[in-house]
Formats: C-alpha cells, structure tokens, sequence
C-alpha cells in the first residue's frame, strides 16, 4: 500500500505497523527522544507495535536535534 | 546561591537558558553546557535522520552535562503546526513543558501574534506548561499570561540578529506588568546585552547564537553566565540615579593651597 | 587566570580599580574592597584633620583588604596644583604612581585639556606614572600618551552621573589608537557599562560611585566585578556581527508536516 | 611670629618645626599617609624635625581620605 | 509639486496627516490646520451632548481650514466596538475610510494585534477603506495589508508619549517589506521624530499631541510640516554613508607651508 | 523673519552655513548655494594652480549667488600654521572673520585642543573675528569664548562622517553654558540630524559633505534647509515632555456602548 | 417604556422614534456629523424619523470630537 | 638666485619680486583672493611690485579652492 513517510511517498506491506517503520529508518528500539505522529496525530510509543497503517496515511518519525 | 528562579513548579538555580542551535558540533555544545551552568537547554524536533549530527543524539549530550531538555516549536507558521509539534515533543521528552515558537515570517523569523496566541490557549487547555517567545508588545505578552502561559519570552531583536535589546523601552513595560517571569529570548549579541536585560528586570535570559556562533563559544557561555548574574546582582543593589551633572566622589573641602604669592598677598 | 593586566613595570590580576570615594563609612569600603577583589584602590589627599572620617586611616582599611594605594590629584584646576598634589601623594604614599585629575569645571568635573597635558608632561619628567584622567577625545588621548603616561583614562560620561558610556564611538577610537592601556574612569552606572567598556576593548574599568553610592555597595562590587570579566572574556571570544534580519538557530530542513487534507490532496 | 596652616592663620613661636607643626594637629608621630608641603614644595618627613618655619610662611599638612 | 501620495484611490498633496486630540480649543485647531497645510485630519466619535466643546462642530473647524475628516475608532477595546464605531462613522461624516484604533491597554493604549486584525477583516468586508493603527510589529503589518488595509500605521512610541521612534529597526522592516503606505502613528514628540520617519521611508507622518500640546501649537505645526518635506526630501536625496573615520571636505594637497627653518634646513 | 542669528557684528538671516568642500564642481556648488539659501560659505586656501577647479575662481560662484565667504583653515596642525592661514585668507579675502580648524589627527580630523586654544587666542589679539571648530568638550569650548572666540562650533562626529551628534549630552552640556552662538560643525549626515542639533539649542549649523555628496545635492541643500527652520521653530514652540506611558490625545468620556446583551443584563 | 440613551435609563412614550430622541438632545435637524445606533445597528438619518424605539432597547447618538 | 615656490625649488633672476612670481603661477593682475605669504608672512597685495625676493627665501602663492 502507499503511504508517506516523512514527506517521502513509499510502498509497503499490508499489515506494516508504526513499529515496523521506525525500525525500517534504522533508529535502535530503545532509541532516546523520538516520536511518531500518524496522520497529524500522536501516536504513544507503547502502542508502536499495535498501530497499524492505511493506505494513503502519513507518518511523521522525529527526533531531538539542535535548535532553538 | 538561594536566588532561584521559579517557573510553574520548578526552581532554577541559573538564569541562563541555554539554546542549542547552531553549534558546529555536539562536543562545542557540550563544553558550552558545562561553561555556561545552564540547566536547561533547548532541543527542536526533526524527521529522521538528521543528516547533521549522524554521530549520536543531543539528548545524551545534556545528559551527561546535567542540562534537562526545554523543547521547542521552531519552524512553526501555524498554531496547528506548533501544537502538533509540541504534542510530540511531550512524547518524545516525557515532558509538557514547550518553548513554543510561531513564527510569521522565515526572513526576520518573528513571532506571528495571532497564530501564537491561538496556540497557546490550545496547549495550555492541552495540560501543557507553556512558555511563547513572543514578540516586544506588552499587550501581547499580557494575554498570553492571561490564557494561562508560565512565562513570557520577549525578544530583544531578530533570533541570530545579534542586535541586543533594539526596544529597551517595550521590554520594560512588559516587565513591569507581567505576573509571570520575563525571559528575554533572542537577539543577545554579546554579554553586556544579557547584563542589560537582567538590569532592566528579566528574570531570565536565554542565549543561542550569541554563544553557539562565537568564535569561541565555551569563553563566550562562560561570559553571558557571569553578565546574567552580574546584571541580576546590579538589579538588586540599587543602582545611581543618572544624572546630567556630575557629583564628585571626593569632597571639595579640604583642597590644600599652594599658591604663595597669591596667599601671601591675600595676608 | 594569566590574562593579567601590564600597566608600566606592574601586572595586575583584577581588570576592576576601585574609587574610595563616596562610601558611607570605611566599613562599607572595606566590604566593597573584597567584594571588588580590587588591587588598586584610589585615595585622595586632603587637609589634616579629616572631620568626615575620625575613626582611623583609610590607608588601614585598604592594607586589610590587601588593596594598593593609588592617588590621585582630585579637586586640582591647574597644573600647578595638580603638580604639588601628585608631589605630596608621592611622599605621602611611598609611590610615584599617580591617577592625575585636572578639572575645568565644577559642575561637570569635566578634564581640562590644556592644563592635564602641561601637568602630565611635568610629572612624567618627574618621574611620576602617570594614569590621566581624560576627555573621549582622542587627540588629546594620543598626546597623553605621547607625554609618556603609562596608560589613559578616558571617561564614559560625567564623574558621579550614572550615564555610561555617552560615546561609544571616541572611546572605540582611542582604543583602536592606542598604544598603552585605556582604563575607564568615570561615567559607570551600573554593571552592564563595565561589560560594555570592556567590550569595547578598554583594558580595565575604574568604579567608584556606582559602587559606592549604590544601595548595597558589596553587592554592585560584585556585579562590576563580573561584569568587568564577563566583558573581557567575551571581547576575547569573538561575538557575532550584527545582522539585519534573522539567521535561524534552527534549520528549517527536515519539518515535520501534519495537514492531511492538503498533502492528501497533494498525492 | 605669623604662619598660615592649612589656610589658617596661626601665631607660633619662633624656631617652630615642620614637625611640631605637625604635632600640634593631633596627628601621631608614625602616622601613615601624611604628606607636609612648605610654601608650595614638599618636605620629606626625615626633614621635618629639622626644617623650621619662617614667618609668613604656608605650611600645608594633608593625609589620605577616600575619593576619586 | 508633483510628490503626492497615493492612499487607496486618493492622491494626497500632504505627507503630514493632522491628530485633533488634545488642543485647548477649536482656534487653536484651526490655527494648526492651516500651519500643518494638512489635507486629512482625524476625528473621534462621542456621545452627545460633547460638553468639553459646546461651542460648535469640530466639522465646521475643518471644512474652513479645507481639511477633510479622517474618523477613527479611538477608545475602542474590541473588534466589535471598532466595527460598530466605524459604522457610525461612515453614517455621521459619509465617508468609508477609517483609522482602526483597538486598544489593549489603557495605560499604554498600545493596539491590540488580535483584536485589531479581527476588524481590520471585518471592516474591509463591509466595504471600509481602512488604515489601521498598529504596533510595530512587521508581522502584524502584513497581515493587515493582506487583509487589505490601504495603509499601515505603526506607532513610534505609545501615544502621547513623546518618545519619537523607539525601534527604527522594526519601522525600517515593516518599511521595506510593505505593498502599502506607511505612516508613522503617535509618539512624535517634536520636529526632527517626524524627519526621521521620513528618512527611514515612511510615506507619511499623523502628528497630534506633538502639535497640540505644543506650548505654541501654530509654531509647531509649521515645524513638522516643514521636517516632514525635509525628512521626505533627503530621503530622495541619498545621503552620504556613515562612516568611522572622517573624509575630508577639504583636500590635503596644496597646503601651504610657513616654517622657514625646518623647510630652510631641508635645503 | 526677524529670528535672525547675531555672530560678533552681524545679523544673519540664515542659520544654516555652507561648507563649500566636496561638491564634484562649481555648478553643484552654486546649485546647493541657492537650494540652502544660506548667506555664509566656508572656503579654504590651497597653494596655485589648483589642479581641481582650473575652471574659474570659488569666489565668482559665491559672488553671483549672493553668499559671502568664510575662510577657514583647513589641513592646519599647528598653531603656527593655522594663524598664517588665517592671516593669508585675511589678505586673500578681506575678512577678518575666520573659521579656525587645527585639526590633531589625519584620519579622524578631529581638533587638537593644545594647538586650538593657542591659535584662537593668538588671532584673536590679532584682530581676527574667530569661530573655532572644536570638540565636544564643555571645558574646552568655555575656553575657547573666554579668549575671546565670538562663537564655538563643536562637531557631533567627525568631518564627513555622517554619523550625526554622536554625544547630544555633550552639545547640551556647551549650549547650556555659552555666552556666545554654538554652531553645530562637522557630522551632520542627513536632514533629521540639523533638526535634532536646532532642537538641542544651537544656534546655527554648519553642513558640508551631507550636501555635497549626497546623490542630489541641490535637493539635500533644501532639505537640510527646512530642517534647520524645523528644529529652531520646534525648540521655540516648546515641545511637549517624554512619558513613559501615554497620554490620550482622544477623550475616554462619552463612548457609546455596542453590546446589547450586556448592558440590558445590567438594567 | 424605558429605554437606554447614551448611557442613560429615561421613560419615554410609547411611539417615540429616533428622530424624536436626537431631538430631545438639543441636535439641531441639519447638525452634521452626528449618527444613531439603535441595539448597535446603525440606523441611516433618513430613517430616524419612521424608526421608532422598542421597550428595552438602548439608542447610541454620537458626534464628532477631537481626538485621535 | 634659490628659491623655494609653493614647495617647489625655482632658480629665479635677482631682482625678482613677488609680484613676478605670481605672474609666472600665471594669475592674472586682479585675480580674486589670491595671497602671498614670504618666509611665513604676509605680503599684502599692494607691496607685491616692491618686494624683492631673496636667496634662499619661501614664496607661498595661495588661493581660494572649496573646502571645509
């Protein structure tokens, strides 16, 4: 199905889970000061592995970085 | 030094908020840390993978300098923008504390007053513990306490900019209204700028660029710490009135003469 | 800290001298002195008896606080007096240091020109070092200089008047030009001049009555005393210029974007 | 005879010194910070007990207070 | 002369707009008027019977001195009270064109960025021609020219103030950035605040309280109406850069040489 | 106008002089002339030929635009040469009348006290009518009308500069304590800065380089025209104080209500 | 009926119109610059005279001053 | 005869004179403000046919130029 992960369109499988897409832009499990949004809206780390993703939806994976 | 300073439910020891951007790298970010005894530092969000620091993230950086995290808002345009934003950066940091930033223009990077407005009542409704950088309008700065913000951050002149305190006037306003602290935020150039800022009564001052794009960033941390509490402590102790005229610091009477011929023959 | 001061044959560790006069009381000297961690502290000369401090020397309160004596010629018109004064001071002190005043005016307390150049020039032959207190004009600083004074004294603003620095611009020049140490003297209100003196790149700042006038006079000692290193420290460390418009501290790649509707539309 | 100290006008005794001039003003033999000028030019304390007034002389007796 | 300046679909001959705030009585308005040569005058809308003027229309003041009205919404706190005072406005004087006043504070009376913006939109829905009064803030001004104001009016200093331009700075961005008229609203305080704006490139000046509480506000008005044409003058003039060092107006060859004895020895 | 200007012995209608250095030609010169409208011209003496201007005498072009000479003596370091410049332009020029510049510096061409004060007492015992160009100094410009100068033109900032009045406290300070005319000499840069220096109390101005070499010389010569009669109308028609709050210009008595719902809910 | 002008409560007849209020308040019939608001809707001047007041309602007149 | 002219060493014929000198800087008989300093002094016009130069002397031949 295709969806759009930080701004880049991309094809993946039925069934993939915010989980799986974290994983798949190489950032560690534990990783520190990450977080997703899908669809504009906040999805907890806990439920990654359970939030399942649509056709067409957009993902957000953010991080900590410098600034401000 | 028991002269903290206390936002929402926390106590700060120091009076210098440290912002993250534009080190050249994490190592110059952490000796700024460790110079400038901050205690909390700024970190902004961003897609993954951040090209620029490959190397590890600025969350172990503050860590190991003991600084907590003040996330922000920055590159925001829309309050949607920036509450979004902020609502990951709760769950990225595991804190509701938000430097939230709207801006309305990406040359002068100014705050958008409408737009921030809007996003601070959202946040604060939102259980977060908000702090807006705002601009120098002391109508502005009072509705954002009135919707519930911990403090207000008023800018001394364009982030980056370097211009110190162009209004030195609005920001004294702004403080003598405010039922929140008043931390200046953006537009220090060097340290005589954080000095006037807490000389005209900021509880605070929050300094990037000026440290981050010094040419030496860790002497200029150290720098802008020692104004911040310079220009606190001169608050405090009662500066001279400013005067057209001067006042001599050594009495007039007392002179000795030495003129002979005249003394002599006044006798 | 090795960032020590040369003035003539001596290196000085504290780029802050301290003006006695216009303390309430020698107790409130003596507070400030260590407060300041002053190593040269001025002192006039005046007729025997002193009705305004009975209670013992100022020279007493200055040894315990391991402060050296520097006299000055405060209260002179003329060359010729200044030129006995600074003679006296000599025998009086034990040192041929010599912070040389000569005023034009009573209600300025401002330097005359022609009358400090004639006076330096006698006391250099004399063998005095002489520290003048000047104009920001600097013409008159290069002749100073050109006399043989070991360092010039140029002021911010009036003796006692609380305005700062009235001319950036002639101090900076002075700066620029010249060849010995430039001390401010005269014109400090608060902390955040001293910074900006230093900044400037003045050598050292000599304070007195923001100091001593100031409610609490310990704790603006304290606050000049930062204030002169934080100042220091960031001349040395390189400040960024002064821009027009805003260079963001956050880089603007990577924004995360939350509007479904509109990029939905966009697929 | 007729001297003036410290702008005073004063009658002394002849053979009066500089240091019993000095004296006379109450300050004590090892006082620090005393200066004595005579008729405009400086008398080193070593010189004091020996050097004596003339009459309509100006003697000038300062020590160190705060200022500047 | 041909310099006029364009308002929406109005060409005005004088870049001085006329505040009648504040003087003691109608002759004096009228002596004013004709001194500014003023061609817009503002006026504010009150409750009747008005008893600090019993003595006749304001309106008849006007049209003798051949100045047209300008209404405005002064006192007004809410988009809501500006819209409906504006309304009234375009009823009791037949025009459509409003200086939008929402105020914050009544201690500042500093425009309030939401409100103000709110009924900016609003009334230039209902058909308004509207210059609105507003901060500083080069944000706030582009949104209100996107609203489609004809004009923004940034304040130099609160009104009445007397404290000329504060921030050049934010005036010179709204300045560069703007599609409209600019036109500096409150804080002149006297004759060279007004030259200034004009030499930032503001394209016109509204002067009240300067002029009528002037001890002679006659005088005064000729003063600022001749700053105005000099301010607007040199700005057309291109002035001369500043520099840090001085360029001679006078060249250095040729000088003449007088001494004979050195110029005898070089022989 | 009967406000005319009394130097020594003679009435002058205008208070704006001209500094006749830097025009690229004689044609601008006589533009700027009649655009200025002013009655004294500042002209220097330089060994023949004068390689600049083959084209015709200086004093041709004044002449027939009805502005009389004032010789200076530019480029002079030393008394010495200075009084045999005066005293050349007295022969050349067969004025008495002299503007005295003894400049200490080649980059920043900023008087020399010492050398000043010893040529205008020189000249004046020789007959001359002096005007000296000085520094800001209060001390030094009381000196300078105590040897007899009939005025004191202090600079605001270096010759050519443009940077305007530098230390308006320091002109404040001479204006307050002059017996004679102060003329502002050397910085103006722009219209608004001749305002500025009329308001502050000087008596006249003295502009060169701001006209002639700006873009459009005859239009800055109108332009800082104006504004000299701006800033004396406006220093006489008594301006009205800076507040750091404002003051309404419009009444709050007598505001009309709008909101139904509210007022009846009240009744 | 009782009815709000300018602020103020006043008793008024029943039938009475805007014209009949701006009347009562010294307003000359031609005086120029002044308007009406009636419950915050502007009522145009050819309409004062057929506008007539309703119980409760609240009358705005106002005129120009100085100001701004 | 050596002189010195404006700065500029000159061989001139004794005899020469002021007035001579100018005529050679040729600046026509009744030029406008035009001055001569000899040896640092003035030499008022009218004296300019009578003075004589000497060897050795300084001759400044000065004029009006825009300045200051």
């Amino acid at each position: 199905m295709n969806v759009t992960i930080n701004g880049e369109p991309r094809r993946i499988d039925p069934g993939a889970t915010v989980a799986s897409v974290v994983s798949m832009l190489d950032v560690a499990p534990g990783a520190r000061g990450v977080a997703v949004a899908l669809d504009g809206e906040v999805v907890t780390r806990s439920r990654w592995p359970e939030t399942e993703l649509r056709d067409g939806c957009m993902v957000e994976v953010v991080a900590a970085i410098q600034g401000g | 030094m028991t002269d903290s300073l206390r936002i929402a439910d926390r106590d700060l020891g120091s009076r210098l908020i440290l912002g993250s951007g534009g080190f050249a790298n994490h190592e110059l970010l952490a000796q700024a840390c460790r110079a400038a005894e901050a205690e909390l530092c700024t970190v902004a969000l961003r897609r993954l993978p951040d090209p620029a620091h490959p190397q590890g993230s600025i969350l172990d950086v503050l860590d190991e300098a003991g600084v907590d995290v003040l996330p922000n808002t920055a590159g925001c345009f829309t309050a949607r923008d920036a509450v979004a934003t902020a609502q990951l950066a709760r769950e990225a940091f595991g804190t509701h504390w938000i430097k939230l930033e709207v801006i309305g223009d990406d040359r002068t990077l100014l705050p958008d007053a409408v737009e921030l407005l809007a996003a601070a009542e959202e946040l604060v409704d939102d259980g977060f513990t908000v702090l807006p950088y705002t601009t120098d309008d002391p109508v502005l700065a009072r509705r954002l306490e009135d919707v519930g913000c911990v403090a207000v951050m008023p800018l001394g002149s364009p982030i980056g900019s370097g211009m110190g305190i162009c209004n030195p006037y609005n920001l004294s306003i702004i403080i003598e209204r405010a039922g929140v602290p008043v931390i200046l935020d953006a537009g220090v150039g060097t340290a005589s700028d954080a000095a006037l800022a807490m000389e005209l009564g900021c509880d605070a001052v929050l300094c990037a660029s000026a440290i981050s794009r010094a040419h030496d960033p860790a002497a200029m941390a150290t720098a802008v710490k020692l104004s911040v509490q310079a220009g606190r402590l001169a608050r405090g102790a009662g500066r001279i009135p400013r005067r057209r005229y001067a006042q001599a610091s050594t009495p007039a009477d007392g002179m000795p003469a030495f003129d002979v011929d005249v003394e002599g023959a006044a006798r």
